[in-house]
């Protein structure tokens, strides 16, 4: 046992966190750390960034282009990332889809698809949920019916995260209505420039448009865009969703809000507040425990020796101890977080139009806090409930 | 010892419940926050029920109505999300003015009994967070300067209550005096802007302003603290009205939303979590009580109380809101859906008059050897 | 609407004030206050006292013998009782079976046993659950079979409370097997003198004896001494479950018990630490929220005009918050909580083993601390779980 | 970073389950808090096993091994609820001892690592609390007086380390050294109890007693502290094993347990709080690691962390024990139930070495502008 990284994993996050830090565009940082509005354009910089180094992929192996890093080094790659406060990669493309290509696309299908992932050129979205399905994804209604070498595709997604920038979707269709709901379910790539498809917003409680609805009216489907077998499609969602876990817990971006709540804390006068202090040193404790179980999971993984379901656990705490985080952050902002000016989430807004200033007292800190704390509340419900998550824990020990 | 309300309490519940449902339903809130937060016919509306009139002396055109009306009407306006400060314009204001020189009293009152004068008091700065006693505005010979935030319908507010410092440090508990401002009056300024409710506040700015002396430096705090313990018991009765409605909507989506072929209200996590939240809001509603049956007593008493329930208040508002919301999955975090605008109520509500943290070190410092109701 | 108590009820207050102060004796108040180990004596001798007086039955109708105090003032005579340190009443005879047999039992039932019960000479015992009910309190198994004029009672019954103590126990026994497991019930006053009945303790996890198993093997039981109907016992014991759920708050006793939570704060220099003073003022406020709550079903009672039926709230709250203010406590004790010296529980014991003192330091606050703390852990299990309470009042909300 | 165990901690962690198992059964761990819950034939199986040498250095005839296998053999004992003072006298005498003057270490380790000798510490006083640095108990020309209060099996141990000042008031952090006390000299007088959890421990009377240097005031509390802190991680350990073993004793009886005619373990309810179980068991666990790669840190470092896991598994051990007894319902809160006994460990052991809101407070007093494992 030992709790240290290695010389090598040191050198290793030494040569990341020389790259990103030379690499990781300003302006982007500035808006993650501050929690500022990222549009279309900050992500994809980002994506063809880490593309061109051949890192937008960067838990792939070798053979499809990525640099077959082993857990540990994807940890580090990660948590390098989120302390120099580049955004989120999003998870679309080279985490969830380009999995499911590598292990059941066909040969032409991972030429065609894998290289523009990689590039952060094609942008991926994601069509599983449908309205009323929630938790129970299975039940898709969305029909693909096979017509010659084309697939009609009729129904409708929704909560697809950031589907207006779209390129391409990744679907799961109903292509029989036969056996049991998970049967009949097939994994089908769809052009979303394609005459029939339409993406229409959702706007959330904080006033933002991140997800949308995506309707699909005799949308016609190259067949070649099917992966893998008709009514295989279950497997290979259930595969997508063993990866989309892997980096469930957030603890490396836990870790940077943590320092902004401490920020946030110090600028009102509240970090010698005891109250207030000991809620940040109960977050901090929260956020050691949590970091120790994602090393144990990752020490596990690299040696096999120990492997550890607790996909779940890290699920539950991650996504309880942002929002508990978020909510500290939102108390320390106080009165100052209460004011909802949409145009002030934006970088180098300059609050010409206030009096005395970008933000009352200057405490331009304040802007998101409030929408921060009402944007998370989703972390407990997406990528299956809370709820879920324990019914699952709660079989692995009682059976 | 009694908490049956009387008819006339009753008809009273009724009136607003009815105007509520007819001219605030969720579409028209939606209006409303859209264009700003603020509408002047809800306004002479809640007018036309007599509510602007309900805290006013009768001798100067109210109804002299006491703190247990006041708790019916929030309620009620509570339960419809209302935006527009009725407990501002007419429970603070009057409260506050009916403590003012004749004249003023006079010239205010009756104005606003009958709806025609929106006053709100001004009393949050850039950082005082919550202290009441952190007043960096100045009066120097009855001419005020400074910056007042988040003032309620700052700026289509006929006048403004002004907290302002005669003498001493920003912080200190001596010096500060209540004074009336027009919002015509010269070197005031006001920039409006929305809250995350949907609600309708403002940056007021003074600039050497005239203004009319309410209170001197005697009792300027103390009558302050009043009409934050006005506050707090008026936004604990709204916030029971916000989370027995916020409860309602869940438990209809409870027992209408189906999931594995059943209604996911049969899954015993959630019916007990529904459970939770009933004991928050019955918690919640009694301390409600408290608050304002608790608001005459001597200020000692007055400010424990008053701290107590907001402690029970913030602790509700937070776990009713969240919950309701999490039982909900994502239909309860879109905006088209009027749940996430309860919600929404209830997490500013909370960051008003004194978050939970803050009145815990009220009641904290304000703690005797007995315990209880009657301690 | 009134916070303040008339004037006719603060007479009544004031005179059951004065009645409590003289008239309780200051050798148990001393052990109340000090929750120190109560013997039958103790019980006993204040039951006979409140007996003399006629108030051992304070919730009694004037007809059965009773004060016929309203619901207003049977709180204000528990209060007063709770705030001078008196023990609570021994609930099975004047709360819980007193109500059936004016309720249910004959004039001759009703002659026979009240005025014992009233007097506070015969001791009852409680004879619901069984090994393996639970909370399931219709899966009765304990057998009566009618022979001649007698019942022949073969069976067991568990948890039973100062059992060791009992004169008579009533009994919910199976007199049938048709229908549903409730129809069969009959409701039993047995004389735990006769031969066949054992009582054999069950040490709870403090070390202390306060429940028992009692046994019955082949008991005779007089045919007069079934209350109503045979095979209607379910109904009556509803009637009772309903009675014994009152005063299941135990708001009175958390007043009490939070200023001796305030005394043992102050000796260990707590009081003044902002951490654990924070604790404390938590408590405070649960405690006025409660109250209030109490009030309010008080008021309603009285009045009719809005009943609340928060019997459930009342029982989870009350119950949670006894556990949290009794490990407030402990922990105010800290270490010096720990030690578990059996002897030490009774009141005047001088330690005479010990070096320096009656306990460590002279903190002989600290005595009972640990022990209380895990007594307290059955106030959630016991009278219907807590999990059984949400159930019902989840039921009440969502139907 | 690795996590792994190697073959030879395996083993290790199978010996010790294979000796609890077979000589510590539940019912022979009841005859032995009857009898004062220490018995001389399990410490000499502890011994058997090469326990009590894992700790002493090589050159003093113990097998010198770290932290990582100490934590394996807590956990194991833990399991089994062994009350016998392993940690103490196994871990930190020889910690503590190992920087003692050679002759005293010669004449103390090797009887340590046979077994022979059962040295503790006797650091708790009547009014320190948790306060390491609180110590009332003088040391004049090397001879001893005071009372030491909870001291593990302090009527049977051979010896004890005693924190004793030489200068300055009683809460000085200055003036601290640490003696070496034989229980045979002259002036002790100890006077046995038992904890509620069954473990024995005594207070120990010194009256001018002679006593040999430890180590002097300039590193008196600096080691007091590594004595905490191995204390902590030792119980850190211990705790994991007893939550884990009352986790699966809850398992078993709701899978066995039937009301309403069927399993309670088929409840949502307490399906979803046996989920909130195993979290809390796995948080404790990972803290647990955390605390015992620590303890070789520079003092600044391992303080920080030894808090910050006692205030995880504090937090742990309060909810694993009062649920899994709330689950159990009424046979959960019996004596003769194996459960409630472990319920009682994990509540004394959250009072030792600093319960949560002391190491609350330390948490906040050290914390950093960074956050997370290497902070």
């Amino acid at each position: 046992m030992d709790l240290n990284f290695t010389d090598a994993e040191l050198a290793f996050r030494a040569e990341v966190r020389e790259w990103v830090r030379a690499n990781l565009p300003a302006d982007i940082a500035h808006k993650v750390r501050n929690a500022l509005r990222l549009n279309k354009d900050d992500l994809q910089r980002w994506a063809r960034i880490l593309g061109a180094k051949g890192w937008h992929g960067w838990a792939w192996p070798k053979q499809f282009g990525g640099p077959g890093w082993n857990a540990v080094q994807r940890h580090l790659f990660e948590e390098e990332c989120a302390l120099a406060c580049a955004p989120r990669v999003v998870p679309f493309g080279p985490v969830m889809v380009a999995p499911v290509i590598m292990a059941f696309g066909s040969p032409e299908q991972q030429q065609r698809f894998l290289p523009g992932i990689m590039s952060g050129e094609v942008w991926w979205s994601q069509g599983y949920s449908e309205p009323g399905s929630g938790s129970d994804l299975a039940s898709v209604k969305c029909r693909a019916e096979r017509k010659g070498d084309k697939y009609i595709v009729n129904g409708q997604k929704t909560w697809t995260t950031l589907g207006q920038y779209g390129d391409w979707i990744f679907c799961l269709v109903r292509t029989s209505t036969e056996g049991k709901p998970q049967t009949g379910i097939s994994f089908l790539l769809i052009d979303m420039k394609t005459a029939g498809v339409t993406v229409k917003p959702i706007i959330m409680l904080d006033g933002e448009h991140e997800v949308n609805e995506v309707w699909f009216d005799n949308v016609e489907v190259p067949a070649e865009n099917l992966i893998g077998e008709e009514n295989k499609g279950w497997t290979y969602a259930k595969h997508l969703l063993s990866h989309e876990r892997t980096n469930i817990a957030d603890v490396n971006r836990a870790k940077r809000e943590l320092e902004r709540l401490k920020r946030i804390a110090k600028a009102e006068g509240l970090i010698d507040d005891a109250r207030f202090r000991d809620q940040i040193a109960l977050c901090e404790v929260d956020v050691v425990a949590l970091e120790m179980m994602v090393l144990r999971v990752l020490s596990g993984e690299r040696s096999g020796k120990q492997p550890l379901d607790v996909a779940g656990l890290l699920k539950i705490r991650g996504s309880e101890l942002q929002q508990r985080y978020t909510e500290l952050m939102m108390l320390a902002g106080g009165p100052l977080a209460l004011p909802h000016v949409h145009e002030a989430m934006e970088a180098g807004w300059q609050g010409d139009q206030w009096l005395g200033g970008a933000w009352i007292g200057g405490a331009t800190h304040a802007i998101p806090l409030t929408g921060n704390y009402l944007n998370v509340r989703k972390t407990t419900i997406y990528g299956g409930s809370n709820e879920v998550q324990r019914n699952i824990v709660a079989q692995t020990v009682l059976g | 010892m009694d908490f049956d309300f009387t008819e006339d309490q009753q008809a009273l519940r009724d009136a607003v419940q009815r105007f509520v449902d007819k001219d605030y339903a969720f579409e028209r809130r939606v209006q409303i926050a859209r264009a700003g937060g603020f509408d002047r016919a809800v306004w002479d509306g809640l007018a036309g029920l007599g509510l602007t009139a309900l805290a006013v002396p009768e001798a100067h055109g109210g109804l002299g109505q006491g703190a247990v009306e006041a708790m019916v009407v929030m309620e009620e306006l509570g339960r419809g999300l209302v935006m527009e400060p009725l407990a501002q314009g007419a429970l603070i204001a009057p409260a506050l003015l009916s403590k003012a020189p004749d004249d003023l009293q006079a010239a205010w009152l009756p104005r606003i009994a009958g709806g025609e004068a929106l006053v709100v008091l001004a009393h949050q700065e850039a950082k005082s967070r919550y202290r009441l006693h952190q007043v960096a505005t100045r009066a120097v010979d009855g001419r005020l300067s400074g910056v007042k935030s988040l003032v309620p319908a700052g700026d289509v507010a006929d006048a403004f209550i002004v907290p302002a410092r005669v003498s001493g440090a920003d912080d200190a508990a001596e010096g500060i005096a209540l004074y009336l401002v027009e919002r015509s009056a010269a070197g005031v300024h006001t920039r409006p802007y929305s809250l995350y409710d949907g609600s309708r506040a403002a940056e007021v700015h003074f600039d050497n302003t005239p203004a009319r002396l309410i209170a001197g430096p005697d009792r300027g705090l103390a009558l302050l603290e009043l009409a934050a313990d006005i506050g707090i018991a008026a936004q604990a009765a709204e916030a029971v009205g916000v989370m027995e409605r916020h409860l309602a909507l869940t438990v209809d989506y409870l027992n209408t939303r189906k999931q594995f072929g059943v209604a996911i209200g049969s899954f015993q996590a959630l019916r007990h979590r529904t459970a939770d939240v009933k004991m928050q809001l019955e918690l919640a509603r009694s301390m409600s009580y408290y608050a304002t049956l608790r608001l005459g007593d001597a200020p000692a008493v007055r400010r424990r109380a008053l701290s107590q329930a907001k402690v029970q208040l913030g602790q509700a508002m937070r776990f009713v809101g969240q919950q309701c919301t999490q039982m909900h999955g994502g239909i309860g975090v879109t905006d088209e859906y009027a749940g996430s605008h309860y919600f929404k109520r209830l997490t500013v509500m909370e960051m008003q008059w004194g978050d939970s943290m803050h009145h815990l070190g009220e009641v904290s410092a304000r703690m005797l050897d007995t315990a209880g109701v009657f301690a």
